[in-house]
């Protein structure tokens, strides 16, 4: 079965990707990604400067998923620009992603990492547990999400991701504002929340962040909904993720709207391998439901 | 009810039941907790408000660890009495392979100790000669010495010559490989010490395996923090084939 | 162990509440309850006329709990005037849950069930998925719900709960807010989202009504987090709900800082017994560790 | 991965692979699809854009199903060809209980049957003896004669006449009482009838179990829809014991 689909006119072998924050701290971790079969690879978020991020505890776990508090630890723009300046040991295509408080500084990001071979750009607007970033930058609010895109837009010809909160009340105003500003894609959704999960014996958060974004099944529904909505309101493409580990979790994506499908928590169920997995699964089920391309599946809970 | 994946990571609450002090650095905590483990598995300790950190349960029923002196967490560590509540999570990794091994060596450096101790005793309950290489600086870091005794033949040295060999485990460890003949050399310590042992092993074309030390975020295979080369050291080791490390540039550079 | 908690003077034989909506039809529902072991009873929300309510499916499921969209399926005021009129047959406090589009609506319903002999009653302003109320009535509004409080406070002397939604980013205005207009507590969290389940098979949306609350496991951590932020901010006592099935859960809930918590899909998990199931894991693990009275329990995790 | 308590409750795809037609009013659905559920048990049908509604398997490997033309729902599901697709979730409630029964009397009433065919052959292959009262309105309401000929004694009643005694079930079931003695009767069909039969039980002393409908939203015992008395039809029955219902005033009185 072809798996293959695209996203911003990128081919990938196989609609699913490598969600930022996970195994992408540098080349040697995508490459474990890479191994486990994901069609493309996203960076974990790469600020201006150097972060050692929050204490540990950094995750939490209940039942239904993970929160998580890292609070953006990253090797900074300036070893980024070192360590990434050359992908040729990919096999896939490689996303950047970067993140800052403002505007100017989202520019400075984007114009760096222009000039390396990233086949596209994500900037998440929606990290509900970093101070000054995202949500806790007020990044929620519209006005700045255009202000974001439209100062980055001037800086690359690269396909621009916005990756947005599906949590928020305002999704489909921020994502439409984006697209309008020239936004390329829209990646949804970031984590949810934030969460806390407090531990009864010793009666203290778990997180040293005490709260963090929530991941994994938990988040699916909510997710799902709002990629069905965006798909009704966006001209441009949505790459879905939120709780995705199975094959039907990245049919139902797809059905849903999703152009291609990220997976991050889902590394933790079923290892690297996750991609492969999943690859399989979904070409298991396309032939026996008659399905023959990637394709076909997009958006069709709609009709 | 609900038992995920997810579930399993909790922190279970575990009270400290007992503490013995080994000089100014070393201490060994028992708590009243166990858990399944095996030899070279290891386990995250949170102090809630200070952090977590991996260690290597020395025992599992009760849960037993020994700990260093180190940075700020073990300090902290130090500080915690009988009575006192933490959390543990885990077992993670994977552990040492040990079938079909009738002859082993197993060296120690130092707090390297936790991660072999429960091995030596699993490798003679298992049938197999167990020799026993274990460097400290100073006699007062010296523990397990009895629990080992009964199950391996036991090589100390230490810096200062306070007790057993003066020197480092490495001299000691030539002076034995010159006259026997192991199916495997299983080794936990410094790293530079690490990397002593191995090219002596490839030199005298023994198997072998280590137990490596990241730092570690997530303990559970996603944050990539204890990656060594394309490598998680928290799923795809601590334990690792000599084989495997010989192979992996960034052996001895990190951090 | 004594169980005993108190919610704005309300005597509670045990802290655990039956929330709205499941099993609070009418008072032979309400009776399996309290059977179970419920410390209090909260009857399903009655609106003003009769509403037969959205089509089946009217719920939904995924590996990490529930979605549900029944759409304020209930009998209409005049019959619950009718149903509700002798309580007698109750040994713990009954509260009324009622609600409607507009502050005048509210106001009715909550005059009308001033004459019952309800302990307290619960307005929800905070649904996700039922047109014309909650949330699609714009009642994640802080001015609405100010104007909701104040025309209901003039109604009633009974204790006023307002039922939150703990997924809006506002949460904590819309509180105070009610806490300053008169409200004597605060019920957190309805069921969040909404999310959307769906079926590959048939490629459609599970719900009839396609979205539906999100409720169970996956919302434990965000509700816990919200009930954690409430009680820094507020004066008046919490509520909370939002996942919780096992004893643990409603510690964790207590430490955030509720006085009393709610379980409505718990009933799906362990039967209507969950309640005294709750109890019995809750009074085992409070003698285990110590803890004498659920009081001290309330908020611990702030210390 | 994660099994939960929710996740059994998904909805399965089900593809329809053969219909029967049994005069104008019942269909015998058969699906693509295969179930554990003991015989009283029963399962939701979701048609996409119409809704769910519960059903008894008359078989379930593969699934079949006997339905009654009666309102929106099942024309609905008349206009269902081979091929198409619908949404199964369940089993659903407890079963008949059959243990040490070993003379039986089954009464359907209607589509009463659907409920207790599997019930027969399960019985009689438990080594029951079983007579079978059914009755319809005509002769080409009649589903099932064969299997249950197998392994019950029949005794067919139609209110025209058109097949078997002309009139109703009851009177086939008090010339039965009359003469023979049963440790058990089960009972399915239209709700006037069996509160009849119950009476009948009642006055004859005999154990009963009934198998009721109610409209049901939610299946898992959340929503209070099918609410009985204090009792919830989709948890606790649909089964019931006479003894049970004689207790609940609300039988016979809903919407
Ligand atoms: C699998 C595993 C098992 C372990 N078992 C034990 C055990 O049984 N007993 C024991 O005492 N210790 C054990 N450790 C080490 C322990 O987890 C801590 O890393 C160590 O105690 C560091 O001390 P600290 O946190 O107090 O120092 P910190 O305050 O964290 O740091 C002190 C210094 O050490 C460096 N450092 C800290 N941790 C690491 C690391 N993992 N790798 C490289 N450099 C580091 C820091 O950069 C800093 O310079 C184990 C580690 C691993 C990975
Ligand atoms: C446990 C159980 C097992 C069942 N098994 C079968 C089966 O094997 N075969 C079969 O044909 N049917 C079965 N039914 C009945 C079936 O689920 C539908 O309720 C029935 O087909 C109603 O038809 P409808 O939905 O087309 O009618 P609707 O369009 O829903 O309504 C038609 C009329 O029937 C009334 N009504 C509908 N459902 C009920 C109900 N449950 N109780 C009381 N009144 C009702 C309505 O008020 C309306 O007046 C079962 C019901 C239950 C509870
Ligand atoms: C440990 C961890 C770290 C993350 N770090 C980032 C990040 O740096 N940048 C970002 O855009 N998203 C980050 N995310 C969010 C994920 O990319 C993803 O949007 C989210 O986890 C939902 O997907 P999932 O349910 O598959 O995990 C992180 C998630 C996790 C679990
Ligand atoms: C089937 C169902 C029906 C509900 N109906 C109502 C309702 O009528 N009014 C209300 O305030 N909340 C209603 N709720 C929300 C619950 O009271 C509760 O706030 C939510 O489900 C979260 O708790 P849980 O995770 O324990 O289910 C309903 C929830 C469910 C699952
Ligand atoms: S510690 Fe996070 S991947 Fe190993
Ligand atoms: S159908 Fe909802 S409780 Fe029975």
């Amino acid at each position: 079965m072809d798996l293959q689909a695209s996203i911003c006119g990128i081919k990938l072998k196989n609609p699913l990707v490598l969600a930022s924050g996970v195994l992408g701290l540098n080349k040697n971790n995508l490459l474990i990604a890479q191994r486990g079969g994901a069609g493309a690879l996203t960076i974990k978020s790469i600020t201006l400067e150097k972060r050692s991020g929050h204490d540990t505890p950094n995750v939490a776990f209940f039942e239904a998923g993970v929160l998580n508090a890292f609070g953006y630890c990253n090797m900074g723009l300036s070893a980024a620009l070192e360590e990434f300046a050359d992908l040729s040991c990919f096999s896939v295509p490689i996303f950047g992603s970067c993140t800052a408080s403002n505007a100017r500084d989202f520019a400075k990001l984007v114009s760096a990492f222009d000039k390396l071979d990233f086949a596209a750009i994500e900037l998440p607007v929606s990290c509900p547990h970093t101070p000054s970033y995202g949500l806790l930058a007020g990044q929620s609010n519209v006005e700045k999400v255009r202000a974001i895109i439209k100062a980055c837009r001037k800086e690359t010809k690269k396909p621009i991701f916005l990756k947005i909160n599906a949590g928020l009340p305002n999704f489909v105003e921020i994502a439409l504002a984006a697209e309008k500003a020239g936004a390329d894609a829209i990646t949804c959704s970031n984590t949810l929340g934030p969460g806390m999960v407090i531990d009864i014996n010793t009666a203290k958060p778990v997180l040293s962040f005490k709260v963090g974004g929530v991941s994994g099944p938990a988040i699916r529904p909510m997710v799902v909904r709002a990629i069905y909505e965006l798909y009704e309101h966006l001209k441009i493409p949505i790459i879905g993720l939120g709780g995705v580990s199975q094959g039907e979790h990245v049919i139902e994506m797809l059905m849903a709207g999703a152009s291609a499908v990220g997976i991050a928590t889902g590394i933790l169920q079923r290892g690297p391998c996750v991609f492969r997995k999943c690859c399989e699964e979904l070409s298991r089920w396309m032939k026996e439901h008659g399905y023959g391309s990637i394709e076909e599946l997009i958006g069709f809970a709609h009709q | 009810m609900l038992t995920s994946r997810f579930e399993r990571n909790r922190f279970v609450g575990a009270k400290i039941i007992n503490v013995q002090s080994y000089g100014a650095d070393i201490k060994i905590f028992e708590f009243e907790c166990k858990l399944k483990a095996k030899p070279g598995q290891f386990i995250m300790l949170w102090l809630p408000g200070i952090g977590e950190r991996p260690f290597s349960p020395t025992k599992t029923n009760p849960l037993e660890l020994a700990v260093k002196k180190r940075g700020l967490f073990t300090k902290k560590m130090f500080e915690l009495k009988v009575g006192d509540c933490v959390g543990i999570r885990g077992p993670y990794g994977k552990g040492f392979k040990y079938e079909n091994v009738k002859h082993a060596c197993l060296v120690a450096g130092g707090i390297g100790i936790a991660a072999l101790v429960r091995l030596a005793e699993t490798l003679s309950n298992n049938g197999a000669m167990v020799d026993f290489v274990y460097g400290v600086r100073k006699r007062d870091q010296l523990v397990f010495l009895e629990r080992i005794e009964k199950v391996a033949e036991l090589f100390v040295s230490t810096e200062d010559g306070s007790f057993g060999k003066k020197g480092t485990c490495i001299e000691l460890l030539k002076r034995l490989l010159a006259s026997k003949r192991y199916d495997c050399i299983y080794c936990c310590g410094p790293e530079p010490m690490m990397v002593q042992v191995l090219a002596l092993c490839k030199h005298y074309n023994i198997k072998s395996q280590f137990s490596l030390e990241r730092r570690m975020k997530c303990a559970v295979g996603i944050c990539g923090h204890c990656a060594l080369g394309s490598k998680l050291v928290c799923k795809d080791g601590p334990v690792f084939s000599g084989k495997t490390l010989a192979s992996i540039r960034e052996f001895m550079v990190h951090e």
